[in-house]
């Protein structure tokens, strides 16, 4: 059968991977589409054709769940995953012990996020400097991406000599260097949530859902970098 | 087979109020520059809406703004050679000529390209486009893809101007073909006396946006008060038919009684024609000169002398039931006691009669 | 060649249907429109402007969305086209739509500028040998605007192989159906090491129009030529 | 009016001002490039003709990415332009370099269409009555070509004011300093909820872009009339 | 103050292998539709780049395909007045008058805008732009415009193929005055008998490319073999002076022997000019004829007869040191038994003179 599966762009790696394993071992087709989580809970609202969505952040997963787009009952979180701050790493790597003084370190530079009122990574990041005590300094001096890849590229580049970014970003960019990792409880969790579309509970789709949790599968989004709740 | 025009326009420059019937065959419009010719023909063409007026051709009206009419430019069947030649630049010289025979209804009777690529001698050029055509090429193809229209009244706005002399006489005797057989009206705008004298069945001369003179042409440009084309082109026509074509290249006419030798006319023997006689090229003699060049001397009568302000004066003459006007000077109107009544002698010469001022009926 | 994997050869012959789509459904509305812009006076022609240059100011996620909530199953124009079989949502119609509308500004200018340059007074000269307004149209006008066709034309195919924006949104990012050259090339970019895969995509892309280009720019210069009349 | 917040104020008179500049540097250099590609024959011409197109072809974000290689801090160019005052990393002058160099092959089409139309005869014409090459252009052509200008400026305006991608990528959204219309308006999509205040922004921009619409074509038809000769 | 052309170029309708000196004047070039005229004033103009050869103008070299020298149009000081108008269509009829006139060099004494905007007549267009002209008046405006560019050397391709006769007698003697007292080099493109024989200094005849004939104007003009314009606008020049101008609005002219009254010429007595006298404007006379019109009677020997292909013959007769030329038809040949040698008399109306016909020298 064909399944068709709305997901985070960010899980696209991981993703094509675990689809590739299902595929030979099912039978089953799976089409993968992958945008921002907003442009697609958008789409399923107005009714796309997918049977699974998986979403980088939990507002728009509930936002859907409350116009009663998820099949009840078959929502998981499928994963998490860390915010650390980086630096150019042409800049010799340090590691801080405890939270550095972010804006002390940029001096004149800037602090590359996404964006911090409406891209999770921003939302997250924001909230962990908030957490930190350190918001109000940075507030000016953050330039915002539209999507946390990007901040990740003006890092790499050297535009902004530090950013914040997901681990699993920092982990694969052999331009930066991860120099500290925010407190889990610094931010509110990030999490993945993935569900079937209501009305789109066919036996195919909970297999490929239910797939998504086996241990092959959390073994590419480990290598992957991101973390597996157990 | 008319045409006729009342209308009322304004434009910054000019305020035209013109009204006329153009009798069949061709209405020469006439003027100085600025007078509003164009403006005219571009009304009848319909591509200018005029604030008021009429304009009908044989009955059917074309344009009344107190009923409403106003027939687009496509549905007038027209062929319009503009004063600017006006080719599609990204057509070929032979898909120019063409185009307007597509329009034409099925059995018009239109011109047949050949025939006229021949008389405007354009056949090399027919696989160019016009950007490599000189001016005159430019204006004959104009012309060409105007008759091929098979059109129902055709506008030439001074088609002939940036030909040659022998270009000229070419392609002249196809108008005078169209006027005389195919019967569609033609209204013509031209500064060329020899043209219009050939050409004009009747002759609208216009000043300052009006119809300031209008008439038959030979009797406008008989008009010793009118020779609006300056005096020096002041003449007078002459009925004649062609009696016979002798072997030394001269043609005998007879007009009336009087017989005129011409060079070789074209026209068959027993062909009615007209001749245009220039009045600069008539001379009086008292007597019968005898050992002179001109071949035609006629005997004639003085009806009337015109003095002009100059030094010149216009003499009209009878000769039989013909008119004919002699342009002499004051001091010869003295010398010889001109008077009217006083019977003498009128002397032209055979090639003071150019090809163009012969024409057909 | 098998430097591009299936799913992206899918990409580049789908951006290529959708991209030759957009530009020939579109170029008869176009051209239809950029004479009405130039010639003609009707009310509400200001607004009819306006409306074309809309996708062209409007941020392309703006524009994507509006078509879906127009033209999406539950809009009220893709509502009133699926009985007839017309549906564009999550279809790659829905990608030729939101590229030819993406496209449209483009197109219309480019046309419209001709359109203005031709001489009325050929026109005129074509009309009184007989030619209706439609003929005129089609033998004097629309081969005198043929170079500004062509310009417009090849604006609107690249922009089209470029559109990304409008497209993801409208009808997400499903490969095979939706996912456009530009769409993959994004969800490469989403991803740590994707940037290699998405460079190759961006050099067929950039290879593609630049072919297009070329050979309109040699149909131009043609048509230039025979309407100088050499 | 207070529907609007501070910063949203500053997002429009940001975007207003990024346009208007993009628009007015970049024209004389679309003049030049459009009679360059119309007129003249030099070795590389293609390669100039399709570099202008880059914009079109290239994923907006693919273009910010390689400004930002290429005039970013560490960039060849900015590097360059640093030492005489000019930087353009996250300053409002990158977010007009971006939109000009989006806007640019738009302008050069429309400019370059209006070249083509130019009779050349009168062009000489002027040369024969004493006029130097120069002399000819701005006294023959660039008056001829003028409503053209005024098309491919419009163009280039309206694009500017709706360009999103290549914009946020290579300067960041940081706001009062590079946050512009089209990423506000990013900004608000990306959140469940925001749709109303994208839309009050979205109406803003619209406006603007419409008045500059409705001006110039009153010129334009101005300047027509006055070349149409009456 | 001369031009020196000799090009070769080759175009797909036309193999352009022109050589001719043109001395001080005005250089009329002639010749049939297509026979590349424009193209060789396009040459000069530095408009159209000759594939090989050289022109230059007093010395200073335009063009020199061997030097590689190529001089662009603006630096040429040239006033062209084109085919086709070429006005700038955004400018006023003022700007467009006006805008040669900022590259002429300070003091370059060119034309006073005031005085040829009344020649031309154009004074209530100023505000206007081409768009709302006439033909003629745009053909107008183009004439001034390169008058005022302060030229050294003025190119006119037809410039007066639009107007009508009057206006065209308003601007001909500005021209007659360029050649005269400015001493302009000009080249001048025209179909007219009239224009050609009044301006021209000298004449280039174009056949197909080719420069078939050229020369001083009396002598091209006056030569049966060529009679360019076709064989009506055969005439010989004749140089005089004028004696007194009588009341009866008659002038007195002698030229070397010969009286001739002509209608009032306006040059002061003393003056001398030219007259050119049309071949048919010529009757012979074995015997002197009495109580006849015409007023000069001019005693003359036969020299040479050249009979045409038609009902025509050309008699070149000398009169005095002048030579005239008569042309008569074969018939009058006979019947007259002219000759070489034989003594008869030459008859010309003082009207057949057309004002056109007498020049200054
Ligand atoms: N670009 C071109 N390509 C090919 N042939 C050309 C081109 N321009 C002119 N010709 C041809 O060269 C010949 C001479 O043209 P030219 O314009 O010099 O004629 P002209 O003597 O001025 O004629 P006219 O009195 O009709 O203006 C013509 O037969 C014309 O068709
Ligand atoms: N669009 C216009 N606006 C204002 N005035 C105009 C317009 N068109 C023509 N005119 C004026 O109307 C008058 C008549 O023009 P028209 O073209 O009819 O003259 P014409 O008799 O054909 O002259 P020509 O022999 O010079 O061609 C001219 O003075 C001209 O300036
Ligand atoms: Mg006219
Ligand atoms: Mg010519």
């Amino acid at each position: 059968d064909r399944i068709t599966v709305f997901a985070a762009a960010s899980l696209k790696t991981a993703l094509d991977e675990i689809v590739a394993g299902f595929e030979a071992e099912t039978g089953h087709d799976v089409a993968l589409s992958f945008a921002g989580s907003s442009a697609l809970a958008r789409q399923i609202g107005l009714g796309a054709p997918a049977d699974i969505f998986i979403s980088a952040n939990t507002d728009w997963m509930d936002t859907l769940a409350a116009d009663g787009h998820i099949a009840s009952g078959t929502r998981v979180e499928l994963l998490s995953n860390r915010l650390v701050l980086i630096r150019h790493w042409a800049d010799a790597p340090q590691a801080e012990a405890g939270p550095p003084d972010i804006a002390g370190l940029l001096g004149d530079g800037r602090l590359a996020m996404a964006l911090v009122e409406a891209v999770p990574a921003g939302i997250y990041g924001k909230a962990a400097l908030q957490s930190l005590g350190q918001w109000d300094k940075l507030a000016d001096r953050v330039a915002q991406a539209d999507n946390v890849r990007a901040a990740l590229a003006l890092v790499a580049l050297g535009e902004a000599p530090y950013g914040i970014v997901y681990a699993t970003d920092a982990a694969a960019e052999p331009d930066v260097t991860a120099v500290y990792t925010f407190p889990a409880d610094s931010h509110p969790p990030i999490t993945y949530p993935a569900a079937l579309i209501a009305g789109r509970k066919t036996p195919a789709a909970t297999a490929f859902l239910d797939h998504l949790q086996t241990d092959a599968a959390r073994a590419v989004f480990r290598a992957q970098g991101f973390i597996v709740p157990d | 087979m008319s045409l006729s025009v009342d209308i009322r326009h304004a434009l910054p420059g000019l305020a035209l109020d013109v009204r006329f019937e153009a009798p069949a065959g061709i209405t020469v419009l006439f003027g100085r520059s600025g007078a509003g010719k164009t403006t005219v023909v571009n009304a009848v063409a319909g591509l200018l809406r005029p604030d008021q007026g009429r304009i009908s051709v044989n009955g059917r009206v074309l344009f009344d703004s107190g009923a409403g009419v106003n027939l687009p430019p496509h549905r007038r069947r027209l062929g319009y050679v503009f004063q600017e030649a006006r080719l599609f630049p990204h057509m070929t010289v032979r898909r120019n000529l063409a185009y307007g025979q597509r329009f034409a209804p099925k059995g018009a009777g239109g011109e047949e390209m050949g025939r006229v690529v021949e008389m405007l001698g354009i056949g090399a050029l027919l696989d160019r486009r016009p950007g490599a055509l000189s001016g005159g090429e430019r204006q004959r193809v104009a012309i060409g893809r105007a008759l091929l229209a098979a059109p129902k009244l055709i506008l030439a706005d001074e088609p002939l101007a940036s030909l040659d002399e022998a270009r000229k006489a070419e392609i002249l005797p196809y108008f005078e073909r169209l006027r005389d057989e195919v019967a569609v009206p033609i209204l013509y705008v031209s500064h060329a006396a020899a043209e219009v004298a050939r050409l004009a069945t009747s002759v609208v001369v216009l000043e300052d946006g009006r119809a300031a003179r209008q008439g038959a042409a030979a009797e406008v440009l008989s008009d010793p008060a009118v020779t609006p084309l300056g005096v020096r082109s002041a003449g007078a026509m002459l009925e004649a038919r062609v009696v016979r074509h002798h072997a030394d290249g001269l043609s005998e006419l007879q007009a009336d009684g009087l017989t005129l030798w011409l060079p070789r006319v074209p026209q068959a023997e027993g062909t009615p024609l007209r001749v245009r006689v220039e009045a600069h090229d008539v001379m009086l003699a008292l007597t019968r000169p005898e050992g002179i060049s001109a071949l035609n001397v006629l005997p004639a009568t003085v009806r009337e002398i015109r003095m002009g302000d100059g030094p010149g004066a216009l003499v009209q003459l009878s000769a039989g039931p013909n008119r004919l006007l002699a342009r002499v000077t004051r001091r010869s109107v003295e010398a010889l006691e001109l008077r009217p009544g006083l019977e003498l002698f009128a002397v032209l010469k055979a090639v003071g009669v150019a090809k163009e001022s012969v024409a057909d009926l | 060649m098998d430097w591009l994997g299936p799913e992206e050869w899918q990409a580049v012959a789908l951006s290529l249907k959708v991209a030759v789509w957009a530009t020939l459904v579109s170029l008869p509305l176009g051209v239809v429109t950029a004479v009405a812009l130039a010639r003609w006076e009707f009310p509400g022609k200001q607004l009819l402007n306006g409306l074309v240059h809309l996708p062209l100011i409007l941020p392309p996620v703006v524009t994507g969305y509006l078509l879906l909530l127009t033209f999406g199953t539950r809009g009220p124009l893709g509502a009133l086209l699926e009985p007839l079989g017309i549906v564009f949502a999550f279809r790659w119609t829905g990608a030729a739509l939101a590229a030819g509308i993406m496209a449209f500004p483009l197109m219309v200018r480019a046309i419209r500028l001709s359109v203005e340059a031709v001489d009325p007074k050929l026109e005129q000269a074509a009309s009184t040998l007989g030619a209706s307004r439609l003929w005129v149209f089609g033998t004097v006008t629309l081969p005198l605007i043929l170079p500004g066709v062509i310009a417009g034309a090849i604006l609107a195919f690249a922009k089209a192989m470029g559109e990304f924006g409008a497209t993801i949104t409208f009808v997400s990012n499903i490969p095979g159906q939706t996912q456009t050259l530009p769409s993959a090339i994004y969800a490469f970019l989403q991803v740590p090491g994707g940037e290699a895969s998405a460079l190759r995509l961006v050099a067929v892309s950039v290879v593609i129009a630049m072919g297009a280009l070329l050979a309109s720019e040699w149909l131009s210069r043609r048509v230039a030529k025979r309407v100088a009349g050499t």
